[in-house]
């Protein structure tokens, strides 16, 4: 894996026309005109190899895996744990039984606070996370913290949108159980020092989870490197089907876990009373998995490695830059996150006092813009903003900066069409 | 929604309301209060209302924030409320219900002017709220006699 | 849905020749020869229309749901709470509210066990299942029983593979929280009176769980007139895609459940201290849902309901006599599940003494023939059946009676191979 | 696998042990011991082994349930430890785990009669569950002196 990253140097670009022609659904129309789809940190959109991996299966090998003798079932059995093999190569796990399916990211994150914390965050522990965490990776701390008597405490967020870091000498202490930090913020952009985060949580002997949900999908994101315990992600953000979505586990932390859900498949033995858990990884996997799509999710590496993740990576800070430049020129709007393109990814939060974020949404729909529009899932941090909805737009790698072009049009078109007097 | 629909959605009433909302002064000792917030959209609407002696609405409060839709729409209904009994206002909601929710129902104008939002389902909330909000002050107001 | 039920009369047959065509699968061959799939109660082959719904949502309007104000968007919230509305009226449910998308059975039942029965059942309760279970729905409640001081109670299974309901009146008494039954079994295929057992249940004020992972997609399953409060079932073994399943809960109970995962989407209100959940059903559903499957199982359900699930059970008892009689033929072959075939579903386990199970799974695979072979995830079952393995064969809507005259040539053959001598 | 695998997997002389496994006498007083089981098939091993005063395995005994590919695996398994050290048995246990993956391993034969389980790779582990068995025992008694 490393491998192909070095293969293709960071200078080459990304080839966006050809990469367009493997999205159909980026060739309809909306309302009339052509889909401008900016939404990608809600969820991206599948390229054709993708569609075609889930055909394939369904086609072709579909069978439940695991124990089967007959031949579609070790086809099945063997396509997932391929993929399994291929998620572990993506953010460099040392081995595929440190992979573990979910449906998503806060699944994942619900798997470490069931299966982890409620076992091993003591009374009196604290856990650090930061005031711009999305609710997945806030709620189910509250709960643990709520249930285990622990203290959930907040790096906070500066005005620029990054990181407040002043008091991380007294934040992270030794009371520190567990860490838990976004990578890449879904509302600002912002991307956090999550490394050096980490080696601070690791001197003070807590545990790391990294939320990768916005990160993964947009940067190469290496488990050893940031030494984290947990690495969360969801394969719909990252081209791969809806429905899969992976935790990443260290192998001796896992070993420490129990399992959240209890049924077939994880189980090796049961009698009338009692079971006694099946080996790694399937003792966290109950029940039949999600096949076709964990097998869509190796497909959506594939094709995201053969780009590369730092040329990815560079389109974006492109693109980013560009939006950046072109929102500066419309007064009324504030953009939110840090001023450097190189310090965020490509998600651009924008509102007006003078339009609300809801008629934003529907102007620019119009202008066949898909922008998300609310509070994001972060409301702790709009709070903190002052604002109660933004407008988003958030790149991947089938957008231009054309794409761009027709975002800042349109809501200029906004702006104007809701100022006093403009009819 | 086609391109020129966006004029069908916001209509010129509709603007106007929303850039100046009527009755949005806090009105002191009122005989009926409420509170509702659309969480999602971080929308809010606070309403008072007092009545007469012989039962009819004589003033109406309406706070909050809200996007084009909401406020317009919050703006609208208490233009029409005044005057009417409970009853009547009652009546009124459940027709501008009707309305938003596509059965045949004609409602007076201006109230009208808001059917267009029906082409966008996902707004209709917006102009639901604050009638929302009417609906439980009333009910609160019921139980408590 | 009752409607269309009355359309199609009950004596009307599957036109399987034109079913088959449906199923691209089933033109595959397997070791040179066409596959025969036998092993539906594990899984089931997809339609073209089903996997025709998943390309049409990927290329056409793939989209995050909920809160988006853009046309994409909007387009994907109302195709997935279509196909809620879709699970809800095929199972006749009261509301879609009442249908919770889960990964699978397995999932469904975990939630039920951590949301409601953590909550509600009290030290000195019963719990009260079969011996015929699915691990998936005896390792949730012997967690339970565990943490709660509450037992577990079993009704056992007769000689016949039926229920042995002798000692029911004092199984299910005013001690039983709950009640927990599978309506078909997997293992043997009998079909349980959950609805009797459900009014007894009723009638000592339990609650009642029915798992419908068998039931549901071979005979028709109304919650309404069993009277269950819960009911779970898998897409995957409907013709729907993997990783989509589905609670029905009772609207009231619903009311009383704390919700399994938290996170984005599931709350109403955050803040950096504290969450309120969202309404029903959001309430039990975080993070991203898998919008594409819920999708397919509509298109799944609407397939089925064509066909008439009387029609599709009529053709699986049709099927099942057929087997049943085959067998017979083979004396030194053991059937499992009750004889008659109206009482059963179909599912046909059958065992040699003189050829270990993974040995005919091998044996049947070079003959195309696909079935499982093990313990089906009912180990305390298989123990008290006497046996470490069996072989399962279990059909669908595609199958005939010639691929059943395949699977009894194929099991001659094993036998042959492995009798002294015979080489 | 193509239809006529079937004869290149149940070669002869896996048949013919499986049908008639070697050494199922239990051992009284063993040197060493061990169980394993594969649950997901049902498949178990119960093995002992005596040795002499060299350290030579003189008698084994291999009691259990299983496949004809574990059964006979362990048959032939037992025939070909006879008069080895444990050494000896650990490095055939390597060289037939080796075989059984793909290696290009030479193993003596009957052994080699196994190799063609790797065309059905499902099936691999009941070839292994004796030799697993083996290893676990080997273990055991080195960890116990
Ligand atoms: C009776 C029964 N219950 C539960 C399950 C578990 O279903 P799933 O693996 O889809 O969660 C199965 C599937 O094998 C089953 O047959
Ligand atoms: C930073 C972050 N964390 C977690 C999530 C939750 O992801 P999912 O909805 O796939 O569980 C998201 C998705 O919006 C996110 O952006």
């Amino acid at each position: 894996m490393t491998v192909s990253r070095e293969q293709a140097p960071s200078k080459h670009r990304l080839d966006v026309a050809r990469i367009r022609k493997d999205f159909p659904i980026l060739s309809r129309k909306v309302n009339g005109v052509p889909l401008v789809y900016l939404d990608n940190a809600a969820t991206s959109q599948k390229p054709r190899s993708v569609i075609q991996s889930l055909v394939d299966y369904y086609e072709g090998y579909n069978s439940n895996v695991h124990r089967g003798v007959h031949t579609l079932s070790m086809e099945a059995t063997n396509a997932m744990e391929e993929a399994r093999a291929k998620v572990a190569a993506f953010v460099n796990a040392e081995s595929p039984d440190c992979i573990i399916w979910t449906r998503n990211t806060t699944e994942a994150i619900n798997v470490v606070a069931k299966g982890w914390a409620m076992q091993h965050v003591k009374a009196g522990d604290e856990i650090v996370t930061t005031g711009m965490e999305h609710h997945s990776n806030l709620v189910p701390w509250q709960q643990v913290a709520r249930e285990r008597g622990a203290k959930l405490r907040f790096l906070p967020v500066a005005a620029d949108g990054s990181l407040d870091l002043s008091e991380v000498d007294s934040i992270i202490s030794a009371r520190t159980r567990l860490l838990t930090v976004v990578q890449m913020s879904n509302s600002l952009g912002t991307i956090n020092p999550v490394k050096e985060l980490a080696a601070r949580a690791r001197a003070v002997g807590a545990t790391v989870l990294v939320d990768g949900a916005q990160s993964v999908p947009h940067m190469p994101v290496d488990v050893q490197d940031i030494d984290c315990d947990f690495l969360a992600f969801s394969g719909h953000k990252m081209l791969g089907p809806t429905g899969i979505g992976a935790l990443y586990a260290r192998h001796e932390v896992l070993e420490q876990m129990e399992p959240m859900l209890v049924g077939g498949e994880m189980v090796l033995e049961v009698t009338y009373e009692d079971a006694t858990w099946n080996d790694l990884p399937m003792r966290f996997e109950a029940g039949t998995p999600n096949i076709a799509d964990a097998i869509g999710l190796g497909a959506a590496i594939d094709y995201l490695q053969a780009l590369g993740m730092d040329q990815i990576r560079g389109h974006e800070i492109e693109l980013t830059r560009y939006a950046l430049d072109a929102f500066k020129e419309l007064e009324e709007v504030d953009v939110y996150g840090p001023p450097d393109p190189q310090a965020r990814g490509g998600v651009v939060p924008f509102h007006s006092a003078s339009v609300h974020a809801h008629d934003v949404g529907t102007v620019l729909d119009r202008r066949g813009v898909a922008v998300r529009t609310g509070h994001h899932c972060t409301m702790p941090l709009m709070r903190t903003l002052g604002v109660a909805a933004t407008a988003r737009a958030s790149f991947y790698i089938y957008n231009t900066v054309e794409e761009v072009d027709v975002l800042v049009d349109a809501m200029k078109e906004a702006l104007r069409y809701f100022s006093d007097g403009a009819r | 929604m086609a391109l020129d629909d966006l004029d069908e959605l916001y209509r010129d009433s509709i603007l106007e309301h929303s850039r100046n909302p009527r009755h949005r002064e806090q009105i002191e000792d009122p005989d009926l209060t409420a509170v509702r917030a659309n969480r999602f959209c971080g929308d809010e609407v606070h309403l008072q209302i007092a009545l007469d002696d012989s039962g009819r609405i004589v003033r109406i409060g309406l706070q909050g924030v809200g996007c084009a839709i909401t406020q317009a729409s919050g703006s609208m209904m208490a233009d029409a409320l005044r005057g009417k009994t409970l009853g009547e206002a009652d009546e009124l909601s459940e027709a501008f219900r009707g309305m938003m929710q596509g059965r045949d129902n004609p409602v007076e104008s201006p109230l009208d002017a808001l059917a267009g939002v029906r082409q966008v389902p996902i707004r209709i909330k917006c102009a639901l709220l604050s009638w929302s909000t009417l609906d439980d002050g009333i009910k609160k107001h019921r139980k408590r006699k």
